[in-house]
């Protein structure tokens, strides 16, 4: 009952049944307030990053996140082994690959498309996705090539047809005038992922890669990094490397939509951050007039010789209770919203334009959001709180 | 009108005890905030959609109908069927395909679409966007080709210079042969910045069909519909009752996305505002109970000179009232300035943090639109008195149940 | 008790009959006022001398209807006021009872005039008309001079003749005055009482005087004295 | 003006010298006290008389250090008040001085023993032992079987000796009493007041109280008068 002093009197002014419940019933108002604000960050937040991190398992996980190679998108593996290159932080694996734009040019269609030359026998994320012939048909001298399903409905062509690729950057001297280096390939096989990679990016043997590039031997256009964390790229990037070479990241090709997603983000926050600031000013009015209602117990306690520091807490104490219930409660239940927030909006039959919203909890940004609104609580009620110590005894005693 | 006369002597009286005008200052701020925040939204939202009617919808066919496989043949007899179902305001043959273009060095894959000229005057606005009006100069058989601003970029290719297209040719047997390269002139450049001008090229009817040699043939009929937010439907109706097989697709497929989301933008965005006028009404409530304990002595006084119950209870809720529409009042000034200002204003917020905000890759605009709809701001402007109306009730029932024996007895 | 025989010709204009008030504090019931007889004849002047604090005011708010008693009944020409409607009981205090209290109890926000005028405006009179009238009552309490000026702008017998005025505004039939002389010096209520006399003569207003100044009270008509909550006729002239 | 030297032996536990104050308000300033001087010993029981309005109170708060005067000084254990910091009258107050008001002021939040309690918590005594304490006291006032109960619930009588209790809690030097008597009947006061005395005696407390009851006042040791704002020595016993 006698915790330090004005926790003591906070408290107990704050939940007494006997003060006016019209005083009360405006504090449970910021209190609410303040839980709507904290759901929705912290739920639209989740959203958001659910957004991002689909869009990173989606796309990211296939294409290459991070390459290194020297001048001109060039690499000799004699001249920069695998060994040479400095251990790199959140780097898992690393492999060769040759890669450029290539043209995909069927019966029916013609495409421009990304290729990855690569090692079958090297682990590749498509690997699992391949659901008609093998990866393993990439084997080098083949020309075989694996392709996205929708490219090939593009291309209105099926495993064992054949299709040509064309790279415009190497032409080679042809009796008939420079052309773009270019030869047949057989589809080995198709993957499915999802629309934009289908369309994205098409898989041959590294060796048949190098020649149709006209690479010269041992020679690759970059080793492709495998990492833990594709999005937070900046760190890897700022990393030093041997003089000649350089890194390639991702955000060069898919940079845009990233900052998309995260500009929506920013937008959304603030949108919902001023039910915030409106509900902390609702702190503040609503302390205001409890302290007005404590006029004369102010300033009786002040007769008793409580100092204006303690009154002060005091208010404090009662003013940021609501804030700081309202921020915990509206923070746990945000949680648990975005924790299972698609199993709770099909209960609800809520669907957002019929996708399913994906919901990922960064508990980092959980934790600023909480913080960020204790603090806001506390600090709403210092100007309240800052009137109570300066009220007049003699005044308010007087009018008794 | 004596309770208003008495409620404006009262806010203006209000004892600069420093709490009270402070607390009255926050809660017309509150107000504020959520109206312009509210109408700001809004009018961005009605830019949106204004947008994509004049950007998308006016350029895009509304619905297209294509045989099931390969071209259309007695195009002119399902021409004219569909042109006389019902809903149907307008329709033309066209030719579409993908293909790479090239200039130097640079490579582009893109939709290349074959237009009959004359119609497509009557079906879409595209004639507007070419810059230094070239659409006329734009005519059969010349080589000509109208790139859109994004591509013309991406391929640094000024009108009057000549560009390469790749166009994929099938031998009789089906083996492959070289893709078949055509020099075409950029006669025009539309004036589409986003998604849409990075990708879009239009070449006359008759020159497509030559190119691709698939004789009198046309990849398939589009239409423009009376009521644009029913074109898939009005679309399924026609190819219903039309004998040739026909495969229908609407413009909602691959833009639709664009125009749902522009609602639930709206809907979050409505919700979120009325939560935040909500909470500021409840700053009204408090200012209001500590204004009527501050004029506490004065009703009782009014009392004792025979002021009935229902007189106070009016003059705090003009109180109450007048609060509310100041707030209101400030924040539609607010909220209109800004809305009609605002694609400037993100101009210059671009510069300062050096991006650009809507990009143009994604989004179908790269800039901010706004429209401001008086009836938003009617809608907007009526919510926020009705919550203060009912915020001001409480605190005036209090106002009456002042005691003045208690009050005037005391001193 | 007391005499109600004072003036046959006319009944009087207010009585109290077996009048009583306690206020319920907790478990605690004070016992303010008991079994009070009274009545007063229009257009007289009387006093109640008694020390602070012994249910002076709440006799007088009783009187005017502010409040209700415990038990017995406030009758006022002719009209139990209990049996009257909250309506009924505001409109009574508009047009027959005026009220003047030791603190003047002007409204701050409000102009002299405007303190003046506020019973009419209340009665519903129209403003324009409300003013005149209120710049003739200013006149007669002679403070026209000072008609724009705010109560925090005048001197503590200034305010008083305000309030006074305010309450003769809607020439009610009774005035209650509470210790109206109270917060002034000895020279300016001396000029508050020679006014309140003036204003009897002049337009027939009773006034119900509650002071603790017996010169003051001596000058009434009648005097009564009110001691731990009961009344007693002090001494006729 | 007054005498100084009732007790040679012990300089004055409280005195003032040439002590003014007044309030503006508007335009109007109102004297309240003027060149108010008087002195009070250690273990004595002073009265002032006066009537209401007359600036009492004011003089109450202005000795307990919780207004400050417009002029002059109030010397308290040869100390002025003038010269301490905030913190330091408030640990004053806490630690020298209680006060007890005509309104019981007791926080209506907390219970009876709470309320007794307060002072010492706030001098920052742990709970236990500052509510066996207060259970004393409680007991010395003959209340220990209401220790539980909120203000609310206790009659008039029962407030004002809890009121004395907190007020006596820290064993002040002084208590200053203001019409601690004004809202009880005839009777409770006549008990209050013979608490007051068996205080004084017990725990050798000086006690200021202010009233308007004759018949207590002269039962002080000293009594002073109080009117328009100064200052004079009744009669001494």
């Amino acid at each position: 009952m006698f915790r330090p002093l004005p926790l003591f009197i906070g408290l107990r002014y704050a939940y007494s049944k006997k003060s006016d419940s019209f005083g009360r019933f405006v504090s449970w108002l910021s209190m609410i307030g303040i839980m709507l604000g904290s759901i929705g960050l912290i739920v639209i937040m989740s959203v958001m990053n659910g957004f991002e991190n689909e869009m990173q398992n989606n796309i990211l996980q296939y294409i290459p996140q991070a390459q290194i190679t020297a001048d001109n998108e060039r690499i000799s593996t004699t001249e920069y082994p695998k060994s040479s290159l400095p251990p790199l932080k959140q780097v898992n694996n690393m492999v060769p690959l040759v890669s450029g734009d290539v043209i995909l040019q069927s019966a029916k269609s013609i495409v421009l498309t990304t290729m990855l030359g690569v090692d079958p026998s090297k682990y590749d994320p498509i690997i699992n996705n391949v659901y008609w012939g093998e990866f393993a048909t990439l084997q080098s001298g083949q020309y075989n090539i694996i392709l996205g399903r929708n490219l090939a409905s593009q291309l209105n062509v099926n495993v064992g047809d054949k299709i040509r690729l064309m790279v415009p950057e190497v032409s080679q001297i042809t009796p008939v005038g420079k052309l773009p280096s270019q030869r047949v390939f057989t589809v080995s096989g198709l993957f499915s992922v999802n629309r934009d990679i289908e369309q994205s990016i098409v898989y041959l043997n590294i060796d048949d890669a190098a020649k149709l590039m006209r690479y010269p031997d041992n020679t690759i256009t970059s080793w492709r990094l495998y990492l833990d964390k594709p999005l937070n790229i900046e760190s890897l990037v700022s990393e030093t490397l041997p003089k000649s070479l350089h890194f390639i990241d991702w955000r060069v090709k898919r940079g845009e939509l990233f900052q998309a997603i995260k500009m929506e983000k920013n937008v959304m926050g603030l949108l919902i951050s001023l039910i915030v600031i409106v509900a902390a000013f609702n702190i503040i009015t609503s302390l205001s007039l409890l302290v007005m209602e404590k006029q004369n117990e102010i300033a009786i306690l002040k007769t008793q010789g409580l100092t204006r520091k303690n009154i002060m807490l005091i208010f404090v104490i009662q003013g940021a209770s609501s804030g700081i219930i309202g921020t915990v409660v509206g923070c746990f239940i945000g949680l648990m919203f975005a924790l299972n927030l698609s199993d709770i909006m099909s209960a609800l039959g809520l669907t957002f334009s019929g996708i399913r919203l994906p919901s990922v909890v960064d508990m980092a940004q959980v934790t600023v959001v909480f913080i960020a609104l204790l603090l806001l609580s506390i600090v709403a009620t210092l100007y309240p709180a800052y009137r109570a110590a300066n009220i007049q005894p003699a005044e308010a005693l007087r009018y008794e | 009108m004596l309770a208003l006369f008495m409620a404006r002597k009262f806010r203006q009286g209000r004892k600069q005890s420093g709490m009270l005008s402070l607390i009255s200052v926050i809660s017309t701020l509150s107000i504020a905030i959520g109206i312009a925040a509210l109408i700001i939204g809004l009018s961005a939202m009605n830019g949106f959609e204004r947008e994509l009617k004049n950007r998308v919808l006016s350029v895009i066919p509304h619905a297209e109908f294509y045989a099931e496989n390969g071209t259309l043949a007695n195009w002119r007899s399902v021409e004219n069927q569909i042109a006389h179902s019902p809903n149907i305001i307008a329709s033309a043959p066209f030719i579409r395909f993908s293909g790479l273009v090239e200039k130097g060095t640079k490579l582009k894959a893109l939709q290349v679409q074959g237009v009959n000229i004359a119609q497509e005057e009557q079906m879409s606005v595209l004639p507007r966007y070419v810059l230094h009006d070239k659409w006329p100069s734009f005519a059969d058989n010349q080589q000509q080709i109208i790139i859109g601003a994004g591509l013309a970029d991406a391929l640094s290719a000024k009108e009057g210079d000549w560009i390469t297209l790749l166009i994929p040719t099938s031998g009789d047997s089906g083996q492959l042969k070289q893709p078949k390269r055509v020099r075409l002139m950029v006669v025009g450049i539309m004036d589409f910045s986003g998604s849409l001008g990075n990708s879009v090229a239009f070449i006359p009817l008759a020159d497509a069909q030559q190119y691709l040699n698939i004789g009198d043939n046309v990849t398939g009929i589009k239409v423009n519909v009376n009521n644009i937010y029913r074109a898939n439907y009005i679309a399924q109706n026609t190819a219903m009752n039309i004998i040739t097989p026909l495969s229908v697709s609407s413009w909602e497929v691959n833009y639709g996305y664009m125009y749902h989301d522009i609602q639930m933008i709206r809907q979050i965005m409505y919700l979120a505002m009325v939560v935040v006028m909500g909470v500021a009404c409840f700053s009204i409530v408090s200012t209001l109970v500590i204004a009527v304990k501050d004029k506490q002595r004065d009703i009782a006084i009014l009392k004792t000179l025979g002021a009935t119950n229902e007189l106070i209870r009016k003059i705090f809720i003009f109180y109450g009232l007048i609060s509310g529409l100041v707030g209101s009042v400030i924040g539609a000034i607010l909220g209109i300035i800004i809305s009609w200002q605002l694609s400037n204003i993100i101009l210059v917020i671009q510069s300062l943090i050096g991006r650009q905000l809507l990009n143009s890759h994604i989004y179908f605009i790269d800039f901010l639109p706004s429209e401001i709809h008086i009836v938003d701001i009617v809608i907007v402007f009526c919510t926020a008195m009705l919550l203060t109306l009912i915020a001001s009730y409480y605190p005036a029932r209090r106002a009456c149940k002042v005691d003045p024996v208690k009050i005037l007895n005391g001193f | 008790m007391n005499n109600y025989q004072t003036d046959l010709s006319s009944t009087p204009l207010l009585s109290t009959v077996n009048l009583c008030k306690s206020y319920q504090d907790g478990k605690v019931t004070t016992h303010i006022l008991n079994n009070v007889n009274f009545s007063i004849n229009a257009k007289t002047m009387t006093s109640i001398i008694g020390s602070s604090g012994s249910g002076k005011s709440t006799l007088l708010h009783l009187l005017g209807g502010l409040d209700t008693p415990t038990s017995g009944e406030v009758i006022f020409k002719q009209q139990s006021l209990n049996r009257l409607s909250e309506i009924r009981k505001a409109h009574l205090r508009n047009k027959e009872i005026g009220f003047v209290y030791q603190f003047h109890h002007l409204l701050s926000d409000f102009s002299a005039l405007e303190n003046v005028a506020m019973p009419l405006l209340i009665a519903g009179i129209n403003a324009k008309q409300a003013q005149e009238q209120a710049f003739e009552m200013l006149k007669s309490v002679n403070l026209s001079h000072r008609s724009k000026h705010r109560p925090a702008e005048l001197s503590g017998g200034e305010r008083q003749r305000i309030a006074i005025g305010r309450a003769l505004i809607n020439h009610p039939s009774i005035v209650m005055a509470d210790e109206p002389t109270g917060n002034l010096d000895q020279a300016t209520a001396e000029t508050i009482f020679e006014l309140l006399i003036e204003l009897n003569q002049h337009y027939g207003t009773a006034f119900l005087v509650v002071t603790h100044d017996l010169v003051l009270a001596k000058k009434m008509d009648q005097q009564y004295m009110m001691s731990h909550g009961s009344l007693t006729l002090h001494e006729s002239e």
